[in-house]
């Protein structure tokens, strides 16, 4: 295990960096396209951070479901973002203040309370994490009802997520299908192809 | 490797971990970006071969066999153009997403036991997800070109992959689940021993899987019949129309080497990976053993050849990639659609079912006919189990030693 | 088959046509033409009804065949006193529920032989009993009961022979019920006839129910249920003759018979609770039935109660005279003080009974509890007076012919008209005398008032009615002067001849489609079967004969009452003007009866069509009524015949010697009425051999005289013209009016009840209107106006105005907060940002860090 | 050393997912592309799983979640997918009867 203590923290400043830096840059940015860019910056730094932390399977999911996710926000953004108009969609600059004002005041409590917490700052010091950390069996046999660890198994969540999950998938090609017209058999969304 | 620098040489440890580092990124860039420079030159030669050419002849002797590099300098020495109507930062930063997204996962990819540049839990998982993110290069070129063209490929780019993921990741999760782990370098040890234990041939239905996956494969790697992203026909030449120089070359180079990346991932998940038909080095007692960590020659001969095994294998797939391209048709775009939604979907999830009930039927698969295999793929999931129990036990034990007494009672309780 | 099955029998019989009803109520308007819409089922009930009563006959002939007693007890002559026989009494007609009745005939006491008649009786054989008690409250015990004597069953086989004959004729006769009818009586206001979907299964239903409800009453044990029956016979026949609802004369009609019967019936109830009072049981017969402990106990009937005199004479009952001499029984109870035990007051008023009721010990006193049998008999009579349509209620028959047709012949001929006569016959033991001759001169006047005005009648169907409400009075005058026997066999005999009858001229209004006769004419060669079997029924009611060797039915039935009046005009002590009128009266009806009947049928059938129209249209009708037509012919001929003559058992085989079989206790013996000074000779009187040549033979010649001089003035007028009917009419036009207009009947009825009733209501209406409805109508204005002041002061104001102060402020909150909803996404995120941050901020005042530390 | 700038601790990962969590609700206040609104929500999310991991890391403090943390931000992460369908479907539908995706044209129910 050659991970120095310092050379973590570098990486987590890095990291932390390039996910905070990206999601205020998604949010400063007013093209839809870049929006999505950064944000795939983002997260990916953000499962970056999450197989600093340990969490690789988490990690590995972040990239591959988020990252799939946005991918199709992206594709969703240029298709329904005519490049003529998406400019006239404009925040005023009052609300910008506004916004600036609560989300501030928003993040300086929050920052306040992630640190005030003395349970939170301290660190780990030198006890060292366990050598074969691998999460992803233990993850894997949690989700299928076992957890070595004495924990609760989660078979069921696991379960209603899967059904959940199916529920979304139809109700969302239903919302989404292509409606016919009255006149002809096209249908009406014709952009994918514009 | 870092351990090497750091112990031997007594280098500082974050300098070991970096030369380590970039030792490991510069065998891999090497690797794949000679490989893709050799299998332009090799489509090339196919090409022709199959339409009854003869290929590249002239640049570097008889076999053209400079041809690629004299390609890359020229593009080198091309003008970097940016149309007016782009979105000049995307429009730069696209090729190095694709190139990016598509060499990363040689990081986790094990050309041998243990020759990994970073040995990951999550092996297959990472590789999965990091390729996929080369289409948001696609995309994003498309999108930045600002030409129609480019904007028809990149959609139909996104539309096929998105789709083409679900059965290919169906299709990697049976031997997932008959090795009961996502770590490449466990899933290409099981699979150790004669041709018979590799996983393509446990039983008919990872053998139809095995195809499935490498339909799916040339699919989300954009090759031919599934180019509709380039489609020069009908699009130009689709997502890169714009694109010139260098930044062209990045996009060439992300493909072949994705298109390398996913015929070695098919090689370590079906194929055996490093081991050949024969178990060989295994029969000499020169393979590593499953806990041996102190170097050893035999052992790096074995991992050597090991190593050679899987690139042929690689190369093999890249070939019959090649050969495709050049013999079968495009598909139309709903063709595309169809073949995914109806046929391969399907057909992987049946696969998927399949293999569930082989295994739990405990039917036998060709490996059990041969008397002599030394290390099978029966029961592994069941010693994995057992492995990481013993794991935890122990991670229990350290944790009940560093923390309070609630843990400890919870350690007890599993004890007991 | 034992006695015992005959309550089944006769109950089944009696229930068949009850599930017809109840059927054809739920499923009748569903059925289709398989069951004739729903006919076959009614007719098959009554028909299997029918083959039950006759399987009961045969039973019963089996047992009890008629006049084959072995134990002959000679009738008793004129005795009118004498000891009583304790024993007798106890035991006459003594029965068990649904067993063997013991006809108590050897004790019948002193078997005088002074019978000129030599007539053998005995106390009638019958069974009693109840199928089901419905409850017993103290004296009072309700129960569904049977009474089967040879009456009974004689109106059994009558009533369902009849009925059949009657369904099956209703079949062709409702036949146009199965499509849709339009009724050419019934104009709309458009002036376009009514047109209706048919009813048949309703028309079907209703006879069902009716064929039910008479066989009921003929069964019943017990006047209680007698009044149910009676009841539900009226509301049929309600049903019946408003069939034709929408013609607003049937809907007159069937008002008129329904309420014009309640006034009858109110009587009878008067007469049942006099009965229930004195009595304290509504059962007929005896019955032993065991009571809580077990024993055996003997519950005396109506009839052993009242008949419990010497040789079954008339005797008051101790109810009753207890009863009526309640101040006696009071100064008794006084007298004794309040020490005497119950068995002490009980023996002291015994004592005394038997000389309240005789009048004190030399008779000259007050006869405690006669004058209530007198009223309950009368108040009986009431009720029969109604059903039968007798003289002051028999407005509502003439009227009742709005029916169809079939439904005259059945109700209101044959059988319901019958239900009084029967109900007379039934309650016969318990009338006396004095009641008696009101139903004779009741039965006299009415049978002549009809038969004159069916003299003028052209209404085909009013005509027989007026000869059926001329019939029942003979019946009623024939049991009015003792003739139970003569009475109940014109009773079966009529009936077979009056639905004949009506079944005839339903026949030919169904040929013509109309009513009246001189729309008819030379009718007998289109429908010679109809003609024909008129004639019969013609011949029939007229009592042709050739005398003393054989005649139609009605012959036998009408001599014998013409006989039984003459004896009671000739016998001694009674040689009054009443008597008389009486007999004088019965001959001159049969004489005019048969003027009227030949008249009827010349009119119709022979001389020239008078309508040519109607008559090319008219035809025969279908087999289906055709042959009901023949059989009921047959019966009207001979139902009356004796088949075996000489001196054989089977000698008795008729219904005469049936009905002699049930002849009530003591009616055998004359009776004398001091109060009236007239004695009623018992019915064999005239059959002795001394008075042979003194009544039977004058009396038969001149039935049969009467019979032919009617129809030959018939003839002589209608058949061969030799006399026009006009100038007749003329002649005597005072007296034409007079019957023509039904001796100004509802006229006269119009004027004494109706106008005076409408008169009265007006004066309550007015009444109702301008005081109570003024009086109420100024309390509601009076607190209407308290309301509205308060409702101003109070509800307006208080409530009222609180309640909206509140709703405009909820209102002007809500349109207020409206503008926060500004549909604005991104602004509603904001909010929740807000609101977070405040939820924190608030938590950290009260709770600082130290919570998670 | 200041308790910022020391050995990586929980808070650490909090502040960024902090700053994650407070940079997608202004996302989401700012933005008028329902999808801006919709990534916005997506940072919110990625914001409470830095959390959860942070608190499941054996790797940050003793008295960690464990596997909780690492569940429930894959629940988080599952769940999100399945709100991104759905928002996308709307989103879909909003556009073919809107053209545009103008969250702020999206106002029929307003008061």
């Amino acid at each position: 295990m050659f991970a120095a203590i310092d050379w973590q923290a570098a990486f987590f400043w890095l990291f932390a960096l390039i996910s905070c830096g990206f999601a205020l840059a998604v949010l400063f940015t007013p093209n839809i396209v870049h929006m999505a860019s950064y944000l795939i910056v983002s997260l990916g730094a953000v499962a970056g951070l999450f197989f600093l932390a340990g969490a690789e399977f988490v990690g590995a999911m972040q990239l591959m479901l988020y990252v799939g996710g946005t991918l199709v926000l992206l594709v969703f953004g240029v298709m329904l973002t005519s490049r003529s108009n998406f400019i006239r969609m404009k925040t005023g600059g009052g609300e910008w203040i506004l916004t600036l004002f609560v989300g501030g005041a928003l993040l300086l409590l929050l920052l306040r309370t992630a640190f005030l917490v003395d349970g939170w700052r301290i660190p780990l010091g030198q006890a060292s994490p366990p050598a074969d950390a691998s999460t992803t069996t233990r993850i894997g046999l949690a989700l299928s009802g076992v957890r070595l660890d004495g924990g609760n198994g989660y078979l069921l969540p696991f379960v209603i997520i899967s059904m959940h999950l199916l529920v979304v998938l139809i109700g969302a090609a239903y919302l989404a299908r292509a409606k016919r017209s009255a006149d002809g058999g096209q249908p009406v969304d014709r952009n994918l192809m514009r | 490797m870092a351990e090497f620098f750091d112990t031997s040489l007594h280098l500082p440890t974050w300098l070991a971990c970096l030369l380590a580092a970039l030792v490991h990124c510069g065998l891999i860039l090497s690797l794949v970006g000679t490989g893709a420079a050799v299998f332009i030159w090799m489509e090339r030669k196919v090409a022709g071969r199959i339409q009854d050419r003869l290929g590249p002849t002239r640049t570097g002797g008889r076999f053209g066999w400079l041809q690629s590099p004299a390609d890359g300098l020229k593009l080198l020495t091309k003008e970097d153009l940016v149309p007016g109507s782009a979105d000049a930062m995307l429009f730069r930063v696209a090729p190095y997403v694709s190139f990016t997204a598509s060499f990363t996962p040689f990081l986790a990819l094990p050309f041998a036991d243990g020759w990994v540049a970073q040995h990951l839990h999550t092996g297959v998982f990472f590789v999965l997800a990091v390729l996929s993110l080369e289409v948001f290069g696609v995309i994003l070129a498309g999108y930045a070109s600002g030409s129609k063209w480019s904007l028809f490929g990149a959609m139909r780019e996104s539309a096929q992959v998105v789709s083409y993921e679900v059965p290919l990741k169906l299709c990697v999760v049976i031997p997932v689940l008959l090795c009961g782990t996502l770590d490449l370098i466990a899933i290409g040890n099981m699979q150790a021993g004669w041709m018979s234990n590799w996983l393509v041939f446990h039983d008919p239905f990872t053998f139809l899987a095995f195809w499935i996956y490498f339909t799916c494969g040339v699919a989300s790697v954009n090759r031919a019949p599934f180019d509709l992203a380039e489609a020069e026909s009908e699009l130009v030449a689709g997502f890169h129309t714009e694109y010139s120089g260098l930044r062209w070359g990045f996009f060439f180079m992300a493909e072949y080497g994705s298109m390398f990346l996913v015929s070695c991932l098919c090689s370590v998940l079906f194929l055996g990976g490093w081991h050949g038909p024969i178990p060989l080095f295994d029969l000499l007692g020169w393979s590593y053993g499953q806990e041996e960590t102190v170097f050893r020659l035999t052992g790096y001969l074995a991992n050597l050849a090991g190593c050679v095994n899987l690139i042929l294998k690689g190369v093999l797939g890249v070939t019959v990639m090649i050969w495709v391209r050049w013999t079968l048709p495009r598909l139309r775009i709903d063709q595309v659609m169809t073949t995914c939604l109806k046929y391969c979907v399907p057909l992987a999830a049946i696969c998927f079912v399949g293999v569930l009930s082989w295994q739990l039927l405990g039917l036998r698969g060709p490996n059990d006919l041969i008397p002599v295999a030394p290390r099978g793929v029966a029961g592994v999931r069941e010693g994995w189990v057992r492995k990481a129990e013993a794991a935890e036990r122990q991670a229990q034990g350290e944790r009940t030693a560093a923390a309070g007494r609630r843990v400890a009672a919870r350690s007890e309780k599993v004890g007991g | 088959m034992e006695p015992s099955a005959l309550p089944w029998l006769l109950g089944l019989a009696t229930l068949l046509p009850l599930a017809s009803f109840f059927f054809l109520l739920l499923f009748g308007p569903r059925l289709g033409k398989a069951f004739g819409h729903g006919a076959h089922i009614a007719t098959g009930a009554i028909v299997a009804a029918g083959v039950l009563s006759f399987v009961a006959l045969l039973v019963w002939l089996g047992h009890h065949f008629p006049g084959g007693g072995e134990h002959p007890a000679a009738e008793l002559g004129r005795v009118t006193s004498g000891e009583q026989d304790p024993a007798h009494a106890a035991t006459a007609g003594l029965s068990e529920p649904g067993s063997r009745a013991v006809g108590g005939a050897g004790e019948a006491g002193s078997a005088a032989s002074n019978s000129p008649a030599g007539h053998m009786h005995r106390p009638p054989v019958y069974y009693a009993g109840d199928y089901y008690t419905l409850g017993v409250f103290g004296r009072l015990r309700l129960s569904i009961g049977y009474y089967i004597d040879s009456l009974t069953i004689c109106m059994f086989c009558l009533v369902t022979l009849i009925a059949s004959c009657i369904h099956f004729y209703s079949l062709g006769y409702m036949h146009d019920e199965q499509h849709e009818v339009t009724d050419q009586e019934v104009t709309l206001r458009d002036g376009s006839h009514l047109k209706r979907r048919g009813r048949p299964a309703v028309f079907f239903q209703y006879m069902s129910l009716f064929c039910f409800s008479m066989l009921g009453l003929v069964l019943a044990g017990n006047i209680a249920m007698v009044f149910v029956f009676w009841e539900l016979v009226g509301i049929c026949s309600y049903f019946l003759i408003g069939f034709y609802i929408e013609r607003r004369s049937a809907c007159h009609a069937a008002n008129k018979a329904f309420i014009v019967n309640r006034i009858g019936d109110f009587g009878m109830m008067i007469g049942l609770m006099v009965l229930w009072c004195g009595l304290g049981t509504f059962a007929f017969g005896d019955v032993q039935r065991a009571d809580a402990g077990g024993t055996k106990r003997l519950e005396q009937g109506i009839f052993s109660l009242v008949r419990s005199g010497a040789d079954h004479s008339l005797r008051v009952p101790d109810g009753l005279v207890r009863l009526s001499a309640r101040d006696e029984v009071a100064r008794i109870v006084r007298g004794l003080g309040p020490q005497a035990s119950a068995e002490q007051v009980e023996q002291a008023i015994a004592a005394q009974v038997e000389t309240w009721r005789n009048g004190g010990p030399d008779g000259q006193g007050p006869r405690f509890g006669y004058g209530l049998l007198v009223l309950a008999g009368i108040g009986i009579f009431c009720g029969c007076v109604g059903k039968s349509a007798q003289f002051p209620l028999h407005v509502w028959l003439p009227d009742a012919m709005e029916g169809p047709t079939p439904v005259s012949a059945l109700v209101h001929s044959a059988t319901m008209v019958a239900a009084g006569v029967y109900l007379v016959g039934r309650f016969f033991p318990v009338f006396t005398p004095e009641v008696l001759l009101v139903i004779a001169l009741v039965g006299c006047i009415t049978l002549f008032m009809a038969a004159t005005i069916a003299i003028t009648a052209t209404d085909i169907k009013r005509v027989l009615a007026y000869s059926t409400v001329s019939q029942l009075g003979y019946m009623m005058l024939a049991l009015g002067v003792g003739g139970w026997v003569a009475g109940l066999l014109h009773l079966v005999t009529h009936a077979f001849f009056k639905s004949l009858l009506f079944l005839c001229s339903g026949s030919v209004i169904h040929a013509v489609h109309t009513n009246e006769m001189t729309e008819m004419g030379g009718l007998r060669k289109k429908m010679p079967i109809t003609a024909l079997t008129m004639l019969v029924g013609c011949l029939a009611i007229a009592g042709i004969s050739i005398p003393f060797v054989i005649g139609f039915s009605g012959y036998y039935s009408k001599d014998r009452i013409l006989e039984q009046a003459c004896s009671f005009m000739l016998y001694e002590g009674n040689r009054s003007f009443v008597a008389s009128l009486l007999f004088y009266a019965a001959a001159g009806g049969a004489m005019i009866t048969a003027f009227y009947m030949f008249r009827l049928w010349y009119l119709t059938f022979a001389g020239k069509p008078r309508n040519p129209h109607r008559y090319e249209h008219a035809h025969e009708s279908p087999l289906v009524m055709t042959v009901p037509l023949v059989v009921l012919a047959v019966f009207a001929t001979g139902v009356a015949w004796q088949p075996f003559g000489g001196q054989s058992r089977l000698s008795n085989l008729s219904v005469v010697g049936l009905l002699e079989q049930s002849r009530p206790l003591g009616t055998l013996a004359d009776a004398a009425s001091p109060a009236l000074g007239m004695t009623w000779p018992n019915e064999h009187f005239a059959h002795a051999p001394e008075q042979h040549e003194a009544i039977v033979k004058p009396v038969t010649w001149l039935a049969t005289l009467t019979a032919w001089a009617g129809i030959g003035l018939a003839t002589v007028i209608y058949c061969l013209g030799y006399i026009q009917a006009a100038e007749v009419r003329r002649q005597f036009e005072a007296l034409y009016q007079f019957l023509l207009h039904k001796w100004w009947f509802d006229e006269l009825y119009d004027v004494l009840f109706v106008r005076p009733t409408h008169a009265v209501a007006r004066w309550a209406a007015a009444v109702d209107r301008h005081w109570i409805d003024g009086l109420i109508d100024g309390l509601a204005r009076w607190t209407s106006g308290l309301a509205a002041i308060w409702d101003r002061m109070a509800d307006q104001w208080l409530v009222d105005g609180s309640v909206n102060r509140f709703a405009s402020g909820v209102y002007g909150v809500g349109v207020w907060l409206r503008r926060v909803q500004t549909g604005r996404l991104r602004q509603y995120v904001m909010f929740v940002a807000i609101g977070a941050l405040a939820v924190f901020v608030f938590i950290s005042f009260f709770w600082g860090s130290s919570w998670a530390g | 050393m200041t308790p910022c700038f020391g050995q990586i601790t929980v808070a650490h990962y909090l502040a960024v997912g902090a700053v994650l969590f407070v940079a997608g609700i202004a996302c989401m206040m700012t933005k008028r592309n329902a999808l801006g609104v919709l990534m916005g929500v997506e940072l919110v999310l990625n914001g409470a799983n830095v959390n959860f991991v942070a608190f499941g890391s054996d790797y940050l403090r003793p008295q960690s979640l464990g596997l909780d943390g690492h569940l429930m931000a894959l629940f988080v992460i599952v769940l999100a997918a399945a709100e991104a369908a759905v928002a996308l479907a709307i989103v879909l539908n909003f556009y073919n009867s809107r053209a545009s995706i103008d969250v702020d044209r999206a106002d029929h129910l307003k008061g």
